[in-house]
């Protein structure tokens, strides 16, 4: 896991070569799936989980300590920052002012100015307050923070988000927990094409085919929680989502085979015999 | 006036009774939490760590102690 | 590359433990990818795409030496037969007879009794004639061959030839060469269900999503030949196949979450600051 | 009669005019195929290896020279 | 509805004019959709149903007579067989043998020489036993029955079928009583360029959407029983799916725009105000 | 074309009964297809498209008069006013103010309420700066304007358009003039959930099956105008999508039957013949 | 031999007793059984509705009554 | 100062010199335009259709005619 400066993952170089990574802010990644730390049956499964995965990168959240605490819940306790990159999120909030003040503690906790920007604009379906997250991107750009953004799939929204300075746009494949995969691959490759920063689609993805075909649109990386913490193994599914993944980027990179409504034969129809 | 006068303080949400004249390393050695572990934001400010042991906790604080737990 | 019989393949282990390898005939397959050999741009791009995909058998066809030869076009020349399972094909073929005579020359030329049956109804979709191929699929078993049927989608005919006495069954995912990807996933679904052989999904798949989703099906393996021969970069693509091979069969014994029109948080709602 | 005699047979597709009483194995010398790669069919019969040396080309024969090329 | 010959229905008059209507055997019929009279729950709504369809041609069953009846279930009993044509089927038949006895029993109940052929191959998926189906088309056509083959996707069979002297070629959209719909339009497009005889779709269509979808494919007619049947409100459905049909038909004949992965805009670029 | 004040179209009424009509601002609408004037081969073709679409409402842009004009096009030459509701459109404008302005010209000219509101935010895409069609909806309604909006698939968005007043939201199916249908149909039918407003679908429809599957989702109506311009056959295409809207109108209220995975049959089981 | 001989007949899969020498129009009667909506095949054979006054039911006949019912 | 003066406006973006003292309503039909399906925009204010024939063109104005064409 290097940290030197890299404008790797900045855009998609395609063509031969290894591929060099994902820069986000002052990191650059060897793994393009981000994986969150939530909803995991049990502190054990969760860490065995991130590990298969393969992620460097993971999100946690900023609650209270339960000061009448049985069991410990703290993710540190769990994870070890030295290993991991921590990227604190404002899930839950609902105002610019909630999720700044959710992402100053979160720098506080983790000695870090990686946030994982979320202002939710309604509850049901968990879509973003894009205007209010355009907002709180804005003040804590200007602290210095390096603002990974969710947005929805609006072209229009994720270059306002390029223009305020966040450090990666983060649209989603489908709602969050929802497990309904890529639906609209049009807009995030749309996205892609347009941003300069990395493209990270952010929720939606159920199962290793969602992630293959998301990163086949060209985007620099997938984050994901739901889809590891509620598959019936979760570890054999985070190796899955892990090589899934890279099979997405380096068929991307490797440049597909064009689609035909007819058949082509793929044995040589010279040299039959009588 | 003694170190046995109560302050009264809102703690995570809940009203507490404390012994005045607490530090915040204080508090936090009484809850058991490790203050590595945790951030304290006192009547809306984040207090850095190097100052725990000589804030003071005062009558009317309203203190949230906050950590990292699971999310996505 | 183990040879000892062994059921793994048939049907599929789901839950924990590793996954046992594609059982074919003699062989017991590590990958449960099939390379074809055909429409490379050159040979020294075939090989090491092949050797990029961890396919462990490829398949070859049959046909006249030519003997005013300027260039060696002969397939051994290049593939060590100690390395690959040699899967002799009999494309091209448009009835019975010719098949069988196909593959009677295919297991003198490479000393095995595998044969990948190949009966072809129709030359614009390349789609098998079924009644043909369930005729040679009998002549071939009660000659001791090893027969892998290529068919299409339809269940009943699945059935029928596995009653016939073939090893595997290899119905497509779209038609050979198209790219298409798979089209029908409730008939492969239902195939592989209802089959206790191994069922190969054989042509279609285009790009490595195509190859993941398919193994998400649960069936055992998955040929393919145009989409490496015909990708930007053949080496590449067949890395990324490789993976998605592996990433989907992960992801369908790993057992996804459910799918949900509505949307459900990854972080905690509780213990919000106030 | 002479060894000069010559035979007609028709070899993958084309007829070929070849001297007489020549073995596969020496026809497939002539024609630089190494035998371990090949398959010889001789009027729909496919002939073993080992029997290359001592099985004749006769005159009206036809005959399959084949083998692997690159397929899917 | 006319009864004069007339090859209207046969391929597609495409352009402007008229659609001259289906012709089936004698028949031509001035509505594209076929109804069965199955699984209603009374028989007043069935007749509602039906004629709400505007279906010319309906599919019956034949079956033995409840002797100790307490309810008449004879449909002709409910419908005027001067209005419509019945279309007796040879469903539930698993052997060509047993086809052939419906068959005739149909024509001999009926006084008709059309048949909807159906030969069962698989109970769970009630997909046809293409082999049979080709063996029992055969015997009926030389006996002079309009036939009316149920089949799969498979363009060879379809093919096989008219071969032998089908009337019309029905294969389904998906499995019966599914409403999954049109599940491959690639095959059904397929089939329908390649056949001369009417190429009806039977069975799967769930949806108005679905039947619209499906005759934009340019197929010559749909069939359709359960999704009238088990609509909340059959009769309401049975209107949308009349509409359906020919706003697909319709669709079709017109030619639609070209798909775009970009925006036009629709209204004058000049003649903005400064 | 009735004008009296109706709560017919908002929300929907499903179960037996006629279905009442599309209410926007004064007007109740027969049809639920409005159509788009522009682009039209000759203005014959838009004449007779438009007719043949049974749209009661149609809309219209705002542009200069082309003072040293050879061909009349101002459009009210060929549509009557008193047989349309005419939407002027704010269509090409970048900004809240030049919205508003345009908006102001349309209703002088048309001596109408009613405006179908256009804030772009990218040109490529065409799609919506949501932010500046909110701001300029709020000063429209202030100034009684019965604002149409035309916005993106976000739910949030929608809402808030709602809330701003706004007589009816208006998001698309895909880009204006792209024609690739409904992409996301979770979206369109949680929009509807979750609106009191009629919810229009604007932009996207390619084909007849488009538009009946967006009505299916239980939207109020369907806005188009490159499906019909565009079509080989545009006044055929119109017929289509009358059909098509209606179609999919009454299947939503129908009630379609549930999917299933595997068959049912449509005839008896019982009373087979021995 | 008199009228009130009966003979066991299969029909539509059940053993019936009938009284012999019936007519099969006369069956139809007994049954009340539309004879214009049903088909009535006698040991494997369909009968022409002509022909229901003069066919007698025979001792041992497999008889099928059949007729359209709802179907898809 | 006459009648016969010109001035100079800006109409539909481009510069025109007219005779001054005409009204909006004598330009319109100068330039054959109807103008009950024409719009007149003057110095970013809206006319009211009414005030054509009052209200004089002046030197400096802005002027936009604009109507309804074909748009979606």
């Amino acid at each position: 896991m290097q940290t030197a400066r890299s404008d790797a993952g900045v855009g998609a170089v395609r063509g031969p070569g290894r591929d060099r990574g994902l820069a986000i802010g002052p990191h650059v990644l060897g793994s393009r799936l981000i994986a969150g730390t939530g909803k995991y049956r049990d502190n054990a499964t969760m860490v065995e989980a991130i590990e298969a995965s393969g992620a460097e990168m993971v999100t946690v959240a900023v609650r209270r300590v339960d000061l009448d605490r049985s069991v410990e819940e703290g993710v540190l306790h769990h994870l070890d920052p030295a290993r991991y990159h921590l990227l604190p999120n404002t899930a839950g909030c609902y105002s610019a002012e909630d999720a700044v003040r959710y992402a100053r503690l979160g720098r506080a906790a983790g000695l870090s100015d990686l946030v994982k920007l979320e202002v939710i604009g309604d509850e049901r379906t968990l879509l973003p307050d894009v205007a209010a997250t355009l907002d709180a991107a804005r003040v804590l750009v200007s602290e210095g923070f390096h603002v990974l953004a969710y947005t929805n799939e609006d072209v229009v929204s994720a270059l306002r988000l390029e223009d305020a300075g966040c450090a990666a746009v983060m649209p989603l494949a489908s709602p969050i927990g929802s497990g309904l995969g890529l639906v609209n691959p049009y807009y995030i490759r749309e996205i892609k094409r347009r941003l300069s920063v990395p493209v990270i689609v952010d929720a939606g993805v159920g199962t290793a085919s969602d992630a293959c075909v998301t990163m086949e649109q060209g985007v620099d990386g997938v984050l994901m929680n739901t889809a590891l913490a509620e598959a019936r193994d979760p570890v054999r599914m985070a190796r899955a989502m892990r090589l899934a993944v890279e099979a997405g980027r380096e068929a991307w990179l490797a440049g597909r085979m064009p689609r035909r409504e007819w058949a082509v034969p793929s044995s040589p129809t010279e040299g039959m015999i009588d | 006036m003694t170190e046995t006068t109560a302050i009264r303080v809102t703690l995570n949400g809940s009203a507490r009774t404390l012994a005045a004249g607490k530090s915040v390393a204080g508090l936090l050695r009484e809850l058991e939490v490790h203050p590595g572990l945790v951030v304290v934001e006192r009547n809306g400010e984040i207090l850095r760590r190097e100052s725990y042991p000589e804030v003071r906790v005062e009558d009317g604080d309203t203190l949230e102690l906050v950590h990292f737990v699971g999310g996505g």
